[in-house]
Formats: structure tokens, sequence, C-alpha cells
């Protein structure tokens, strides 16, 4: 995907701009966005079932305009270079950790979570069945999960620990992207361009 | 905030995001997304919780981008939990359940202009389904997006409390001791 | 009509997308006979114990747990004749006592409470955990919990036990536990497929070596002629157990592996010889 | 030198009433290798949260009794993955979280990473992700990160656990260096049959107490054989009913047996 390069920054100000602008410049009427408009078809069937047409399409465009640029953020942004630009812009090592530790743990307890569907099926427990034997077997899936990962949070804090991550280190980041100059103006470019077009259509 | 709550916050979050194996597993139209912001709550109080909620998120929006106006509905739900964790409703189901369907209510009430405003109702296919339901029952199109996330969230908090209380009736005493604010959401402090 | 053994792998090939994880692989175990599933990581031993466990479906092949194919079961199902203990096993607890966690399997499989109660107090008995059965398992250290995972499975009293690294964060003493119940259920007709790096357990535990090696069975043979042999092991990324070991340098007669078969052959063979 | 130092040093959980730790004194000399051996629940893991100054600091509780440490302290917890800082998506990264929390200027971050890396036979994985690692390579990242910190204590929670037999042979030999190179290591395992090449001093702990100090030769005792912590070759010896005193390894035995 292009734009892998950039500076986390500016990956984030591009996909924050471009619906932010969406929303704030006046709907297109037809012609070249009805490309656009069939490619996302189904979800424009929601939407039509909803809504009369124009406001269909004025709400298409403007969805289809954010889910397009926000997909190619998640393809672009590397957490790790957005936690590494988190700290060397001097955010505190506790709130990029936040970040990061959750990234990370996410898939961790999600294969766990999988591990313990697998195990409690293997003694038994079926998954399917009634409402009322479903939310019992949701009891005997979901529990293992939480207590066992409740139980590694001390763990967890023990080797933070041990490992310096305290308040009030003066952590060096280890290799934070490059923030050329050029990209940091195209930052305020793009806010400023929103604020110009948001003073425009309001007042 | 102890280096011990700074690690609970990750965990919580992530959690929250982990279920949803769970659910697909039992296939119910559930989403248990704010089941971590709730525990952390109920373990050690509003800040933790807000954060919990918060990166949940911030977490979310990196993945799926269209999830980030809905961080204003994790914080409510960490500052409802917090009421309920003061009360000790986490005491049992028969308080429990009725204080999630109450968070329900707030929850839809919340989402439902985000969602209107924002997606035009059509966020998840299950609430594009029920809102769709709701139009055709001839509610106007903000009572019929109220309704579709109103059926979802309404089930889901309730499921979701019931789920928080069993957690922290199943920690062990000594675990329960050591979080300021568990002992005191079962009523037990 | 010769009885199905508790399990039969008939031809079985496996591949996780295109990565191939098993290929033809057919062996099969007799009631009360214990195998030990040796090999290299990513050889797919942990493939084999899921594909018995039904948690996966073979590209093809067969794998037959008594007269069940596995193709037809659900795992639930299929925990009647099978007890599965994956690693970290510990996880998969969740009730407040020890006791009412390993009741979870049998109630699952509907048998009637009287029967639940002794099968639990059987599990628990056969590895000592009765002393433990009202404590919260979280309580406990993570060496105990994994032994209460596997009472679990033995409560399900299963024609065939599959147990996958049962001994990993076990000391010397926990180990001999886990020996000793298998060992009793083995002896009561259970068959059991262990996957194992802990050889000092298999020596004293397990009675056949199936090895694998990229997927397919690079031998089949008495467990005690493999683990005194350091050469053999050497490829597998094993090192003969302390005991083999002293037993193979000491060349005694008959290479024993069993600490107790050493100690005997020891205790002889230093009396047929003059006082040193 | 007198890295740590423990007198009289007595350990209580939080809500707990029986103490983990009982009147324990114990000294670990820079250069030395001492190991800590008993049954479940003596209080190896205890003594060596107490040593890394996490008991009652992080878990909470109640110590009494005096722990001077000279040097910075590491420890190496035995569940891998819950030590994993979760800010690094690469091996280097990983390694390199502790020496960055120390704010060292990247250059001696750089090296010590490197160095610990190739301690580990790491190098090939350093670009890896850590979430798609082995339980074993796992804990050898986690000990590459403590050690790329250079503390002068090292602390080791059954370090071989999740480790194959090679990558344990590699760990007691990199654990010798450690010593060698002046660090001080206080390591509780249950591996008894490697101690004798890698451990100068045992310490036996039963029910939070020191039960017996000495050299390896104490895991080949009587006392230590029928408490179950005597290596192999010694306990097999002591089941044949042949006379003590009995061999600790296999090369003793063939001396004893030629």
């Amino acid at each position: 995907m292009t734009g892998g390069r950039l500076h986390p920054f500016t990956l984030l100000a591009i996909a924050g701009a471009l619906p932010a602008l969406a929303w704030i410049l006046p709907a297109p009427r037809g012609g070249a966005a009805t490309a656009a408009v069939l490619t996302a078809a189904p979800f424009w069937l929601f939407l039509l079932l909803l809504h009369d047409v124009p406001t269909t399409i004025a709400i298409g465009l403007r969805i289809t305009t954010m889910v397009a640029s926000f997909v190619w953020l998640v393809a672009a942004l590397q957490p790790a270079r957005l936690v590494e630009a988190m700290v060397a812009a001097g955010w505190s090592a506790s709130v990029a950790y936040l970040l990061a530790a959750t990234l990370s743990a996410v898939p961790v307890l999600k294969a766990r979570a999988r591990r313990i569907v697998d195990a409690q099926r293997c003694r038994g427990l079926s998954p399917r069945g009634g409402i009322a034997a479903r939310l019992r077997a949701l009891r005997a899936l979901a529990l293992p999960l939480v207590l066992s990962a409740l139980h590694e949070v001390d763990e967890r804090a023990l080797a933070l620990e041990t490992r310096g991550l305290v308040p009030g280190i003066r952590r060096t980041p280890l290799a934070p992207p490059p923030d050329p100059a050029v990209e940091q103006a195209a930052r305020w470019a793009l806010l400023l361009a929103c604020l110009f077009a948001l003073f425009r259509r309001f007042l | 905030m102890s280096i011990r709550l700074l690690a609970l916050i990750p965990v919580a979050a992530a959690i929250s995001l982990a279920l949803s194996a769970v659910v697909d597993a039992v296939a119910l139209p559930l989403f248990l997304d704010t089941t971590g912001t709730i525990l952390a709550t109920a373990l050690a109080g509003p800040t933790v919780g807000v954060a919990t909620g918060v990166v949940t998120s911030a977490v979310n929006t990196l993945r799926n981008p269209t999830f980030w106006p809905f961080v204003v509905v994790q914080i409510i739900v960490a500052l409802y939990a917090w009421v309920a964790a003061r009360a000790g409703l986490f005491r049992s189901f028969r308080t429990a359940v009725p204080a999630g369907l109450g968070l329900g209510v707030i929850a839809s009430v919340t989402s439902t202009p985000i969602s209107y405003l924002v997606f035009g109702c059509t966020t998840t296919g299950g609430i594009a389904l029920t809102t769709a339901l709701g139009k055709a029952l001839g509610l106007p199109p903000l009572g019929a997006c109220f309704f579709g996330s109103f059926v979802s969230d309404f089930g889901d908090k309730a499921v979701t409390f019931a789920l928080v209380t069993s957690v922290l009736h199943a920690l062990p005493r000594r675990t329960a001791a050591r979080f300021p604010w568990a002992l005191r959401a079962i009523g037990a402090a | 009509m010769i009885p199905h053994p508790p399990l039969r792998l008939d031809g079985v090939s496996f591949a996780y997308g295109t990565v191939p994880a098993l290929a033809g692989l057919s062996f099969s175990i007799a009631p009360g006979e214990r195998a030990a599933l040796l090999g290299r990581n990513g050889a797919g031993k942990s493939t084999v114990v899921r594909l018995v466990a039904g948690l996966e479906r073979p590209d093809d092949g067969t794998v037959w747990v008594g007269d069940w194919d596995t193709r037809e079961c659900a795992a639930e199902r299929l925990a009647r004749r099978v007890g599965s203990v994956f690693q970290h096993a510990d996880q998969q607890l969740f009730a407040s006592t020890v006791r009412e966690d390993v009741r979870f399997g049998p109630r699952a499989l509907g048998v009637g409470e009287e029967e639940v109660k002794r099968r639990t107090d059987d599990a628990l008995d056969d590895l000592g955990l009765t002393p433990h059965a009202a404590h919260h398992p979280y309580d406990l250290p993570p060496a105990l919990r994994k032994l209460a995972a596997l009472a679990g499975a033995l409560a399900l009293e299963p024609a065939l036990l599959v147990l996958d690294e049962p001994t990993i964060g076990l000391d010397r003493a926990l180990c001999a536990r886990v020996s000793s119940a298998l060992l009793e259920r083995s002896a009561a007709g259970v068959a059991l497929l262990v996957i194992t790096h802990d050889l000092t357990f298999a020596a004293e535990t397990l009675q056949r070596g199936l090895v694998l090696d990229r997927g397919s069975l690079a031998c089949d043979e008495p467990l005690g002629g493999l683990l005194g042999d350091a050469t053999r092991l050497e490829p597998l990324g094993l090192v003969p157990p302390g005991v083999a070991a002293l037993s193979a340098a000491l060349d005694l007669p008959g290479r024993p592996v069993r600490a107790a078969d050493v100690a005997r052959e020891l205790a002889r063979v230093a009396r047929g010889r003059p006082a040193p | 030198m007198r890295s740590l130092t423990l007198e009289g040093a007595s350990f209580w959980y939080p809500a707990t009433e029986s103490p983990a730790l009982r009147e324990v004194s114990l000294e670990v000399a820079q250069g030395e290798v001492v190991a800590l051996v008993g049954a479940l629940g003596a209080g190896a893991s205890t003594l060596l949260l107490v040593a890394a100054d996490l008991a009652p600091r992080v878990t909470g509780g109640r110590l009494t009794g005096s722990v001077a440490r000279r040097d910075r302290s590491g420890i190496v917890l035995p569940t891998p993955w819950t030590q994993a800082s979760g800010m690094a998506f690469t091996v280097w990264d990983e390694v390199a979280f502790g020496p960055a929390n120390l704010g060292w200027p990247t250059h001696e971050i750089a090296r010590q990473v490197d160095r610990a890396l190739e301690q580990l036979e790491l190098v090939p994985l350093a670009s890896r992700d850590p979430a798609t690692l082995s339980g074993g390579e796992l804990q050898r990242v986690i000990i590459a990160s403590i050690l790329a910190m250079d503390p002068g204590l090292v602390l080791f929670d059954e370090p071989a656990a999740e480790l194959d037999a090679e990558a344990a042979r590699a760990l007691w030999r990199l654990i010798r260096l450690q010593a060698k190179e002046g660090k001080a290591v206080l390591l509780a395992t249950s591996a008894l049959d490697a101690l004798p090449d890698v451990a100068d001093r045992v310490v036996w702990l039963e029910d939070g107490a020191v039960r017996a100090v000495g050299t390896p030769e104490l895991l080949a005792d009587v006392a230590a054989c029928d408490a179950g912590l005597g290596t192999s070759v010694a306990s097999v010896w002591r089941a044949s009913g042949l006379p003590g005193p009995y061999p600790l390894t296999v090369a003793h035995a063939l001396r004893r047996w030629r």
C-alpha cells in the first residue's frame, strides 16, 4: 500500500481529514460519484431500505469515503511505528504502553479463547442447543478466559517493573520514524483546510 | 496509578475484544465488547474503567475505523458501572441483570444519535436488520434506529453485567481483596 | 469380529492451508497400551492430538475412535471415549473449587449424579488432589492447577487418554503422581497417547515409542531400546534421561530404563561382583 | 564481593496467615551460581521475588528481616507469555525494551541487545514478531531481554521449563558464563541433574525455611534422596540398596563402578 513510509501522525491526519471534508463539503449531485456508489452495493441497499434516494446518496458517499480512507489507514499504519512516534513526540511511556499492550494482547487472548472453546468441547461442552443452554455454555467459555487473563495481571506488572517501565522514566525512543518538515506542514494544511471548509459551510 | 492497575487496563481491554471468539462459538447475537470496561471499573474504580473504555475504542478504531465515535458509549458504560459498583449491584444476578438492562437503555440512547447521524444506522448487519424491522413497524427513521440498537444493546448489556458478576464471584478471595473495588462491587466490603 | 481398538489412524493426511502437517499416517493403539508420541517441534504431534480429539477433520484417510469415524463426530460427543488434555490446560478452569471444575466433564456427559460424584472422587484421589478439592484453583500453584485439569479428563473415564506435554512445570513428586495415575488407568484397559519431551517421565510411564518426522512415522518400537540410545535420540533433539544414561554407561544387562528396574539390576550385578 | 544478602528474612503474602518465607539467611556473591531446590510451595519463587525487590513492593504483603542488594537485579519469571512487553513488534525491540526504559543512549542499547541476542542464539529471529514465537523461543527472548539490561544480580525462576533438551543445555552454559563475567546468579529449578555442572552452591528450602546449604554433592545425600531431591543417579543408587555415599552423576558412578 502506498504511504507506508509516511509518519504515522501524517497517516492519521489524512485519514481524519478526508472523511471530515466529505462531511463538510456539500453532497455531490451524482455523475462521477456513481462509480463509487455501485462498488458498495449491498451496504447501500440497507441505506436505501431505510432512507429516500437523495439521503441515501449523501450518507452513502460520505460513509464510502470514510470507510475507504480508514481501510487504507489500517493497511498503511503499522502499530509499532505509531507507538514509537508517540514516545518520540513526548507521550508518556505508560500511555504508549496501554495502546501497544492492548494491540498485542488481543490476538493472544483471542487464540486462548479459541483454545478454551476446543478444550471445553473435549470435555463434553456443547456450544449448541437452546438459548439457556448456550448462555450456560457462554459462562463455561468466557469465565476461564477472563480468570486466566486477570490472574496474569500480577505477572505482567512484575515484568514491567523488573524491565524498568516505572512512572517518571526518560525512555529512549528506539527508532522513531523520520518526521520531515514537509509532512508536518502538510498536516497543518489539512487541518486548516477542514477548518476553512467548516467556516465556509456553516457561517 | 500503580503498575498493577496500569497492567490491568490492556488486559481488560483485550478481554473485551477477544470475547468475540467466544460469542462466535455459541452463535449468540451479543457483542460483550464492554465486558472489560465494566470489569475494570468494578475491580479498580472509574479512572481505570474509563481508561479501559478509551483504549478499547482506540484499538477498535485502528482495527475497524467506523467505530471511533463510539468511544462516548464506552465512557458512559464505565461511569454507569462505577455507580453500579458503588451500590454493590454485582452481588447477585437479581441485582446485576436489571442494572445491565438499565445500561442497555442508556447505551442505545447514546449510540443511536451517533449511529444515525454518522452511519445512517447501518453500522453492523444486526443493527441494520433490526432497524429495518423497526421501519417496517412504521417507526420514523430515528425511532427505527433507536429500536434497532435498543434490541441489540438491551440483551448485550444484561448478559455482560451477568458475566462480570459471575467473574467477580469466581475470583479467588485473595485476588479480589487486592483490587480496591472488587469486594465493594459484590457487596462484600 | 475383533473389537475395534480405542484408536486407529488409517492413512491420515492433514495440512494447515498449504502447510502439510501429516502425510499418510497409520498406527493403532490397543486397550491398555501406553504410547509416547515423540518428534521435533513441527513434526505434527499436536496435529495428531487435535485430529483424535475431533477438533480437526483429516484431509484424507480416517481417524477411528473405536467404531466412530471422527469425521462424523463432534468433539463434545467424542469426549465420551477420548479424554484430551492440551498444553496450558490450566487456563480452562473456571469453577470456584477444584472439585466443582473436575465435576464439569462427567456432568456435561450427562451421567447420573451418583456416577458424577464417584468419577470425580476417583480422579481427585488418583492425582492426590483430594486435600485441595475445596480450594479455589487460582489459589493453588500453577502445577496443581495443571493437575486439576488432568483430573478433569480422568473423570470422563474415557477408553483413550490423549495428553500434550502433561508434565511441563511439574516437579519430580508431581510427575510421579501423574505417572502412577496413568499406569493405574492403563492397567484398567485405558489406552494412552502422550506427547512429551520429558523422557524421565516417558521411561517411567510409557512403553511404546512412536516417532514422528515431518508428518510421517519415522519409527514405532518399544521405548526402552530408544531411550538408552543417545545416537538415535540426538536427531530428535532429545537426550537420554538420567537413569537410562546410567544404565547404558554401566552397560547393565538388558539396558533397563525404568528406575525400579535399573536399581534392581544395579543391586544384582553389584552382588555378583567381587567387593571393590 | 557480596551481591545479595538476606538476614532473617520472613515474608507473608497479602491476606494469608502462614509465612511463605521463614527467617531465611542467604548470601550470593558475584561470580557465583546459587541454586534453590525444594518441593512445591517450599518458597523458592517467593525468595526470588524478594531478592528482586518485587515482593512486597509490587506483590503486596509483609517482609521482616533485612535484604541488602549491591547491584541492580533482573528476574526471568517462569511464564514467558506474560513477560513480553507488549510494546515491541520485533524480537530486537523486545530485547531493547528494558535498556530503552533505562534511558541508555541508542548505541549502548544496540551493543547490549546485539550481545544478548548472540548469547541466546537469537540473531536469526531478530526481526520476527514475538507473538509468532514458540514457548521455548519466547523464553530465550525474555532471558535475552533481562541480560541486555546488564543486571549485576541475575535471577531465574524455572528458566528451563519451556525449553527442549538442546536449548536447556545452551541455557546452563550461558548461566555459567554469566558467573564467569562476574555476575551473581540465583536460580530456582527442578532440573536437578543439571545442577552439578551449573551451581556452585545449592540451598535446600523446606516450608519457606532453609533446610540445608552446600555444594551440589548435597543432592546425593540420603536425606535429599528421601525427599525426592536427589539427582537421578543418586536416587537410583539409593533405591538399589548399595552403600553410600551415593554417586552424584553418571561420571561419578562410572568411577565408583570400576
